[in-house]
């Protein structure tokens, strides 16, 4: 936990403690929400992060986003959090549950996902997602899970939106191997390949927001969290790290959100 | 026609050392049993496919099984790495283990195109990504109407290909609902099949969400009551997902791990012997009064 | 998000003169109530797309509403010829009709195609047929990993698709069983969808063999019940094989026709008043008593 | 119906008389009933004569063929005798239904069907079908439904089994249209264009049964039916019609046989 833990809590809150992850994903559900109110509801979640955060926006907001997970599952509504994106929870509660072919063709790659929602264990400056190996593919210092549904869901999705911990470690100049298409290495690359969709337009962290600079791609930081200063970004990122002319400050959780994000947890 | 046989004779006589095979089940319905059958008969140099390895893998690769993996994301969900996997790869322990590695929407499509008996599917993907720099299975190709560039993925037909189902009856026609994943693909892509269900039946009843395979396109069913533990059967058990976190701890290290599979896997007769050896008798997998904590690793 | 209105507005602002339209329904669901309202509405120089073009197509194409063809079985099932498809073809009556013409395996893999989004699809198929003479739909392609040449086939993607289902809820969910054909594909390679339904219910009831479609992919839902007449909707009615035949002797001649299509279809406002104008009141499709007599035409 | 439906009808089965059809239909239930016992059970099952014929060997024989149907029924059991390839009747009684893509792609080009039974309107000397015109493509005199399910099953089937009502002017050298492919232009064409099944092996007739010559893929008769003489088969047929070295002559329906033909007729 950072400092946040210790950072001064609304009364409105009681004593319940609010982390660094809970102002992450509050902030992740936020801008699903605002998606869905804006006509792009369906979302592409994988587990983690990812679906607590969709699952929190499912239960806030009314429109509601629409939860797809590569197992098949369309239109989940767990009462739990699943620990798997298999957890039977997610099919019982689905409007549909087809094939995991049909998912990726007839859904994903035919366009009608709004949002591809994505983790990684690196992340570069033009928000490409390595979730394959750290050091080198034949000799791996770290062998990562893989791709998994990673790089169809960031090519093919009208959207995406990222949510990791920053850290220097993780924000890096460079994917020591490129598990995920962002904008490649730059502008024109994503139009150059063909791929559909917009790619990521916004990277929610435990510190605050980044999101793809127009001209040049790169990923700079547009809103801190409360507490959260421009020192301790700049060193949670392996990459010159560039502020938006107008950094905004995100909100505190407010109770209903830290309530039904407690609420799901504990279910 | 599908035989109804014991796991053993299956496992025996369709899966020799150096063969390709296939074992999926998309977090539900791993076929977990067969995989320890697998072990306790010592194949070896088999090549592995699975578009999640999962703990079934970690335990084959670490007991020795396997010289070479196709997937396309090995992590143990929801709780981190598979030890025995990395360790292989990182370490070459305990030897080497080829990868080929590939998307989900890859390895869907590879299945789909060996069940339809095609050579070759279309997806659009991998694009843009440093998977194509590490495999032979992928080429582009052009739209011959559009000249739009995809990419072509080689079909999978592993030698045999394994799952688990809820059902059979005594025709061997197979019954199978929930979250069905990629089970009929990897099935139908085989090019010989064993199918270990819940329960085998006189005759299959209607069952909401189900999809049935005739009988006459498997090859083996083995009737393995619980046979996908730690995953789950719909409508029969409940993911175990305590076993899950608990597989982190043995696994992390080679001598416990070798321990857990020479004394529960290796140092049992069959399945039935292996759930008794960890303490999962049929009680702690009834649905009414699941006992999540009944695995004693 | 689907929305739910009336069968007229449906048509009226989504097929107008000069487009592509995919009406689909494999003997089971044909969506014959939106077949009439596009005659009633008048339209024009319409492409019909359908594997098996049916009583619906000899409607519209003896009504005068299409200029092209495209499908892969033209007959009335089990009775003989579709004498108005065939008049079109043989005498240019009312009006020359293009034709393109394929393999049911051919518009299947079409369809599947423009339901994943990509623009072409493959499949072992017309090798050695003249079928390949007279389309341009279809070109050989060679696998890249076995240099085997197979037959590559454009995707079809359809301005509109309309099918007929069972059931939809009040967000335009929709439910179809039985034999579900190719009502799926249709439906999501259209760029704008129309589905009728039987009927439209607050939840979804669990149904054996149902296959549902979210309403956030469709674009309008429109309560027509009984609307598949004469076809079927699983659970809901019968197919009506007696008015298969008579559709036979109402179709073999110019006159008889046009005047049944005057009477019946444009000269009723919509689809029940038709229903009473050809004597099929809801009685005679009461699945207790129906009656395969009761279409007095 | 030709001369015998007054042939001599055997006490057994009393005063019903037996037609052209059905002595074709029983012929053609026999083959399907010997396929079925030498492990040949999965037949792919046009609307009409070959659904017919593959019903009454459902009834009759055990191991019985197991019925596929384009709709995207398997194993279908109907009661009566479907007059369309999607009666309910066909879905409710299947071992499993599935979609039509599926039923194209996962089981016939799969390989998975033992033998393909198939009519047609023009049969020629090579067993390649015309079910699309008469006359030339664009002004045909006579406009035939089309090809439907047929090329593919014809291409991928292991065999082919053809039921037709032999005449001259549907036995021609050479098809207007060639809507399913036989033996193409003779030996070889199947291998040369990859079609993976053996082709049609056999053509059952209200008149006999004809078989490809090995050598020369030519059709030739192979069996005669009860009364029907060569000269017969040779003016109902539009080429040089050949017959085997030993021509056999098929066994006259039984009580049985026609018996179970007439109740599912009836049903």
């Amino acid at each position: 936990m950072s400092e946040l833990a210790h950072a001064p809590v609304p009364a409105a809150i009681g004593t319940d403690e609010i982390g660094a992850d809970d102002v992450m994903i509050v902030n992740a559900a936020r801008s699903l929400g605002a998606l869905a109110a804006a006509g792009r509801r369906v979302c592409f979640v994988g587990i983690g992060l990812p679906s607590t955060a969709a699952n929190l926006a499912r239960r806030l907001y009314d429109p509601a986003p629409v939860l797809i997970y590569e197992s098949g599952c369309i239109g989940s509504k767990p009462t739990r959090l699943p620990l798997s994106i298999g957890d039977g929870e997610l099919g019982d509660t689905a409007d549909a549950v087809v094939s995991v072919p049909e998912i990726f063709a007839y859904w994903l790659q035919a366009g009608r996902i709004d949002i591809g929602f994505l983790g990684g264990a690196q992340l570069d400056r033009f928000a490409n997602i390595n979730s394959t190996v750290i050091g080198t593919y034949d000799a791996p210092s770290t062998r990562l899970p893989g791709a998994g549904g990673a790089p169809e869901i960031a090519g093919s999705a009208r959207q995406v939106m990222v949510i990791m911990r920053q850290s220097a470690r993780a924000f890096v100049p460079r994917c020591d191997f490129r598990s995920s298409m962002g904008f490649g290495d730059g502008p024109g690359d994503r139009q150059r390949l063909g791929l559909p969709g917009d790619g990521p337009t916004m990277v929610i962290t435990d510190l605050g927001i980044l999101q793809p600079d127009p001209e040049s791609c790169e990923l700079v930081m547009t809103a801190l969290h409360p507490g959260i200063t421009r020192d301790r970004c700049t060193a949670a990122t392996g990459w010159p790290l560039r502020f938006a002319a107008d950094v905004t400050e995100t909100e505190w959780p407010t109770a209903a959100e830290v309530n039904m994000l407690r609420e799901i947890q504990s279910a | 026609m599908a035989e109804l046989v014991s796991l053993q004779s299956a496992v025996k006589s369709l899966i020799s050392d150096g063969i390709t095979v296939a074992m999926e089940g998309f977090t539900h319905l791993i076929p977990h049993a067969a995989g320890h059958e697998i072990i306790r008969q010592g194949r070896r140099d088999l090549h592995l496919v699975r578009m999640t390895p999962d703990v079934i893998y970690d335990q084959l690769i670490g007991a020795g099984c396997a010289t070479k993996l196709t997937f396309s994301w090995g992590g143990n969900p929801g709780v981190g790495s598979l030890h025995r996997l990395r360790d292989a790869v990182e370490n070459q322990w305990p030897h080497t283990l080829a990868i080929e590695e590939h998307s989900h929407a890859g390895m869907a499509t590879r299945y789909t195109a060996g069940a339809s008996g095609l050579p070759f599917g279309v997806l659009r993907g991998y694009v843009g990504t440093d998977l194509t720099e590490h495999t032979h299975s992928i080429a582009p190709i052009t739209c011959p109407f559009t000249g739009e560039q995809l990419t072509s993925i080689a079909a999978l037909n592993p030698d045999v290909s394994v799952i688990h189902a809820q059902r059979a009856d005594r025709e061997g026609n197979v019954q199978i609902w929930g979250l069905v994943g990629i089970q009929k693909e990897a099935l139908l892509s085989g090019r010989a099949t064993i199918v270990t269900v819940e329960e085998v039946v006189d005759e299959l009843p209607p069952t909401y969400g189900a999809v049935v395979i005739p009988g006459w396109a498997i090859t083996a069913v083995c009737h393995v009551p619980n046979g996908a533990h730690p995953s789950f059967a719909m409508g029969f058990s409940e993911r175990d997902n305590e076993f899950y976190r608990r597989w982190d701890a043995i696994s992390k290290d080679r001598d416990s791990f070798t321990e857990w599979i020479d004394r529960h896997i290796i140092g049992t007769a069959d399945y039935d012997e292996y759930r008794r050896s960890v303490g999962l008798d049929q009680a702690s997998l009834d649905l009414n009064g699941l006992d999540l904590n009944g695995a004693h690793v």
